[in-house]
């Protein structure tokens, strides 16, 4: 199995304060890797490194190297924009475009230089298809995005995220403000995706990750403290820390 | 949204460029004449009346005052300048021709039963040494006497007329033109101001200054004293276009005109 | 696909500097241009004699314009006397009285009025207050009270506007908390609710007296102009705007430069201010 | 004597209806003679015909056209230069001793009265530049002296869309400037449009910046070099040397009107934009 992403001795600092410590990972290709931990573990600053959104931050520094098919996105080889091509992310709350569903959608790919209206209207069909959103809101691709439900609108960002065909799909937390419907219906909508996309779940709801990843890491305060397949790391735990964080001692 | 604010920005230098070429005072075949206000009134109705006859020459009337009309002329801003004072020094050089003469004309509000002053009791007026009607014979009620501001050259030819070597004091209340000075004295009862002959009309009454009342007739014959030329100037003999305009306001036509508002006609040039 | 993308972005990144710099160009081009104009006249003639010179007769060589100084300060004083308690008190009942379609109709209204130009406040100036100070309290009507009138009522708009925004951000659970100590609805909004906007209205009154200390041409119109020190409401008098307003068309040489020398004056006066206000604000909001 | 905290309160609620009353009226007021005297005279031969006798007949049509020049052409240039501007202070500085000089040089512009602008303006533009009582000395004097409101009320409306949906847009491959312009400045619309608008009205109603750089030619302005009356000239000039006290007011009502119909313009594309989508 081929790793898609590799984390090397990943050092981040706010300022004085370390967030992530000496983080070493691989994230394999076509599979979905969950990323857990109590709060402040480092887990969605993590993936923030991934899409380089963090660097919007004040005062940011990063030691080590995060290399995706072997490039690394930290040195200079990259830029921002065409990486997030590649990476789609999914925020914790949806974050609609105050403008149409259709819009919403056709967003990225406009960036990408597509402007002709039938084009367009085969990629939001596409994505809301995959996103499992599209037979809600076929009839009225027209209206305000904000007028959506949470769940309607969280998978609206996935489909515009999808839009873009990542490929790699980054989810912070996506489901924390949902019920649990929704949250099933954009599980279910993952994994289909993981034929064509990496995926990388940061969630603190120890179920999800049991239910949805194929593997899983577990952090701790900045640390990495264990990673593995979902199975090895649910039943045999290696460290004591891991095993109580799952039984729900702490988190 | 992008496209749009670069849009803006090219159509505005694009404006900018298109326009620099059209700085020039003489330029699509505009006469550009500016200076005295006191003569302003006149000329654009003048102008009105030369741009029906001559739809192809326009005429932009501006005022800016005697001082800064001479002084465009002589740096060439504009093609004729209007002055309602005599020229000194260098201005001299300058061609000169009186289109008019005007009286200025001392006047009051209509409710004033004053009906004549003496150039001194004129005088102790703006100066300050009368200030209430009392002591011309009228109410006890201050006076509320109007000037023209410095510069003027109305108040220009007053000072030299009226007042001397006399101070105009500083209580007077100032305005700054003849039509702002004729709107405070015909609202104002107990007012008294100074105006230009040409525009004083039913709100206001004038007064005798030493006899004589300023009219046609005694500024012809030079019985009343208040009274300054109307100046047209240019820098060396006017082109075509602006001597046509100026040989119009001439005619008879024009001097008709002028008469009408109330300005005393002038026939031929004289220099000064 | 990266270069193209970030040298368009250093291109435009650059070209935002330049209009944010275009700002602080025009700042110096005017101050340039009119220091340049209005100072050698400081030079030549002194600027003790200009600044508490009392004879102002620029074409004989008088370039005094004490008088106009302290008349500026005179009708922005008198201005924000009429027009800033009236305008304080609107806002006050505005804000804690009023109901809330009294308030949702008010705030464009007011904008509205805050746009008419000043001198349709000017011309209704002369058309309905100088007469009747005229006929009623004597002098020609033109007048301190006259102008000071027009200017409070033309800064009314803008310190209600202001100020009734500063009342109404103040949070309901002062409010409620004072009643509920059983004080009265006036207690609440003078001991409570008042000091908590201070530094709010503090500012609509600077705007205000911004306003009113540079309006020009309707305070040509209800003034009168004369140049000497007013000593008694009823006088007329020039301020330093109206100064350069009514001189400047037929100014030229001293005369002209010492209309831009009135400019600098203002213009100290009005940096000197907006300091003063900018600090006191500050001050207030920090604490 | 100790009053009674009771009688004080009512007494004060008194005195504050009757304070508001009066300063609410007297801006009625206002706003009702404009009308009441200035309808008589209104009519649209005093729309589109041009004015004779200086004004004291006819109407006010070029006056009409060199207000609305003057103002939009102002917007022409103030507009990019300010929301440029705003956007560069928000979105692509932070805050720094730069940016503060920047804001310090805003606020100082914003305290310049419009006379100064006018001297300036007559000084720089009409002689100096040459450009002569024009239209285009007036435009760049207004541009200038409008910049300030359009960068103040731009950056508040762009310092007031949420900092997620730019992350958003820039987890969707978009560069700065996209970001900007498709994301931030669309939501930013509803207060850059009053900004503008707010200067739009602001040229419409100057006169004293405006008569020392645009001059006061009544005739119809038709190139960036011809010198104009704006409304609010022609309305000082009129009352002023009392030429037609009727025509006054009927320039009065029509320069109100316009004011009106701008504040409306701004009202109805503002809540258009705001409720479309929310």
């Amino acid at each position: 199995m081929d790793s898609k992403i590799t984390i090397k001795g990943l050092n981040l600092f706010f300022g004085k304060t370390q967030v992530l410590k000496g983080v070493n990972l691989d994230v394999y290709r076509n599979r979905i890797s969950g990323f857990m931990g109590p709060s402040a573990s480092g887990k969605s600053t993590l993936i923030s490194v991934i899409n380089k959104l963090v660097f919007f931050e004040e005062a940011v520094r990063t030691e080590g190297s995060v290399y995706i098919d072997g490039q690394n996105i930290l040195g200079n080889g990259l830029s921002d924009v065409a990486l997030r091509k590649k990476v789609g992310t999914l925020f914790a709350t949806p974050i609609p475009l105050p403008r149409s569903i259709f819009e919403n959608i056709a967003f990225g790919p406009k960036l990408n230089g597509t402007w002709k209206k039938s084009d367009l209207y085969a990629i939001v069909e596409e994505s809301l298809t995959k996103a499992f959103l599209w037979d809600e809101v076929k009839d009225r691709l027209d209206d305000s995005a904000l007028k959506l439900s949470g769940g309607q609108q969280q998978r609206l960002c996935l489909a515009r995220t999808l839009a873009l065909k990542p490929e790699i799909i980054l989810l912070d937390e996506p489901c924390s403000g949902l019920d649990p419907i929704s949250t099933l219906k954009i599980e279910e909508a993952l994994a289909e995706l993981k034929s064509e996309h990496t995926i990388i779940l940061v969630s603190n709801n120890t179920k999800q990750i049991a239910r949805a990843c194929d593997f899983v890491a577990f952090l701790y305060l900045g640390e990495l403290i264990e990673a593995g397949t979902t199975d090895k790391v649910f039943t045999y735990p290696d460290a004591k820390m891991t095993e109580d964080y799952i039984q729900g001692k702490f988190g | 949204m992008g496209q749009k604010l670069f849009g803006f920005l090219v159509l505005a230098s694009l404006m900018v460029c298109s326009s620099c070429g059209f700085f020039g005072p003489t330029s699509h075949g505009k006469i550009i004449v500016a200076g005295s206000t006191s003569i302003m009134p006149f000329t654009e109705k003048l102008a009105e009346h030369f741009m029906v006859e001559k739809p192809e020459t326009p005429v932009d009337v501006q005022g800016g005052g005697s001082s800064a009309g001479i002084q465009a002329t002589i740096n060439g801003t504009v093609t004729i300048g209007m002055s309602s004072r005599g020229l000194k020094g260098n201005e001299k050089g300058l061609n000169a021709i009186v289109i008019c003469y005007d009286a200025i004309a001392i006047v009051v509000n209509p409710k004033n039963p004053i009906v004549d002053l003496t150039t001194e009791q004129v005088r102790d007026i703006y100066s300050g040494k009368i200030s209430n009607w009392k002591q011309l014979g009228w109410i006890d009620r201050n006076i509320s006497a109007v000037t023209r501001e410095d510069g003027s050259g109305t108040r220009g030819a007053f000072e030299d007329l009226v007042m001397g070597k006399t101070f105009i004091d500083d209580a007077v209340m100032v305005q700054d033109s003849n039509g702002a000075v004729r709107e405070v004295v015909g609202n104002d009862p107990y007012a008294i101001g100074y105006i230009s002959l040409g525009i004083v009309d039913s709100r206001v009454k004038t007064i005798a200054v030493d006899g004589m009342s300023p009219s046609i007739k005694t500024v012809r014959d030079k019985s009343y004293g208040i009274v300054r030329p109307f100046l047209y100037l240019t820098s060396g003999s006017p082109g075509p276009q602006a001597q046509a305009f100026i040989s119009f306001v001439l005619s008879s036509q024009g001097q008709t005109i002028l008469s009408k508002e109330g300005l005393v006609p002038v026939n031929g040039q004289a220099s000064f | 696909m990266g270069k193209p993308h970030s040298s368009r972005e250093t291109g435009i990144k650059w070209l935002l500097t330049l209009f944010a710099l275009s700002s602080l160009l025009f700042l110096f081009v005017i101050f340039a241009f009119i220091l340049a104009e209005g100072l050698p006249l400081f030079v030549k003639v002194g600027p003790g004699h200009i600044i508490f010179g009392m004879k102002w007769a620029p074409t004989k060589g008088h370039f005094g314009i004490f008088p106009m100084i302290v008349s500026s300060f005179m009708v922005t004083f008198g201005a924000l006397v009429f027009g800033a308690s009236l305008a304080l008190a609107c806002a006050t009942y505005l804000s804690e009285y009023a109901g809330r379609k009294t308030k949702l109709f008010l705030k464009p209204a007011l904008e509205l009025l805050a746009g008419i130009p000043s001198v349709v406040y000017g011309f209704l100036g002369v058309v309905y207050i100088v007469p009747l100070i005229r006929e009623y309290l004597g002098g020609p009507g033109f007048s301190i009270l006259s102008t000071s009138l027009v200017l409070g009522i033309m800064i009314l708009p803008t310190i209600i506007s202001i100020s009734f925004d500063a009342l109404m951000s103040v949070p309901a659970g002062y409010r409620e908390g004072s009643l509920a100590m059983g004080a009265t609805k006036w207690q609440t909004v003078y001991r409570v609710v008042l000091p908590a906007a201070r530094s709010g209205i503090l500012a609509s009154f600077i705007l205000g007296m911004g306003r009113a200390i540079g309006e020009t041409m309707a305070v040509i119109m209800v003034a009168g102009n004369a140049l000497k020190i007013p000593t008694s409401l009823l006088d007329p008098l020039r301020t330093l705007t109206s100064n350069i307003a009514l001189e400047l068309a037929y100014a030229t040489g001293d005369h002209r430069s010492a209309l831009f020398s009135t400019g600098v004056v203002l213009l100290v006066i009005i940096m000197f201010l907006n300091l003063v206000a900018n600090f006191w604000v500050k001050k207030r909001t920090a604490r | 004597m100790r009053l009674n905290p009771r009688w004080i309160n009512k007494l004060v609620t008194w005195a504050l209806t009757f304070q508001a009353v009066l300063a609410v009226g007297i801006l009625v007021a206002i706003i009702l003679v404009i009308f009441i005297k200035g309808a008589p005279h209104v009519s649209l031969g005093f729309i589109f015909s041009y004015p004779e006798d200086m004004g004291r007949h006819g109407g006010i049509f070029p006056s009409i056209v060199a207000t609305v020049l003057l103002g939009l052409l102002s917007l022409v240039f103030a507009t990019p230069l300010g929301v440029g501007t705003a956007i560069f202070l928000t979105e692509y500085t932070k805050e720094s001793t730069f940016t503060r000089i920047i804001r310090f040089g805003v606020e100082s512009l914003a305290g310049i009265p419009s006379i100064i602008y006018g001297l300036f303006g007559f000084i720089f533009f009409v002689i100096k530049l040459g450009m002569g009582w024009s239209l285009l000395s007036g435009t760049l004097t207004i541009t200038i002296m409008v910049l300030p409101t359009i960068i103040r009320t731009s950056e508040e409306a762009i310092k007031a869309v949420p900092n997620n949906l730019r992350m958003v847009s820039f987890s969707l491959g978009a560069t700065k400037w996209e970001t900007v312009t498709r994301v931030v400045i669309p939501s930013a619309m509803p207060g850059i449009l009053t900004g503008i608008m707010l200067s739009i009205g602001r040229a419409v109603s100057e006169t004293a910046a405006v008569i020392f750089t645009m001059g006061s030619s009544l005739r119809l302005p038709t190139s960036l070099a011809d010198s104009g009356r704006t409304m609010a000239v022609h309305f000082y000039i009129l009352a002023r040397e009392g030429i037609s006290l009727e025509k006054a007011y009927g320039t009065a009502l029509i320069l109100v009107m316009t004011i009106l119909i701008i504040n409306f313009v701004a009202y109805y594309l503002m809540n258009r934009m705001v409720a479309k989508y929310s």
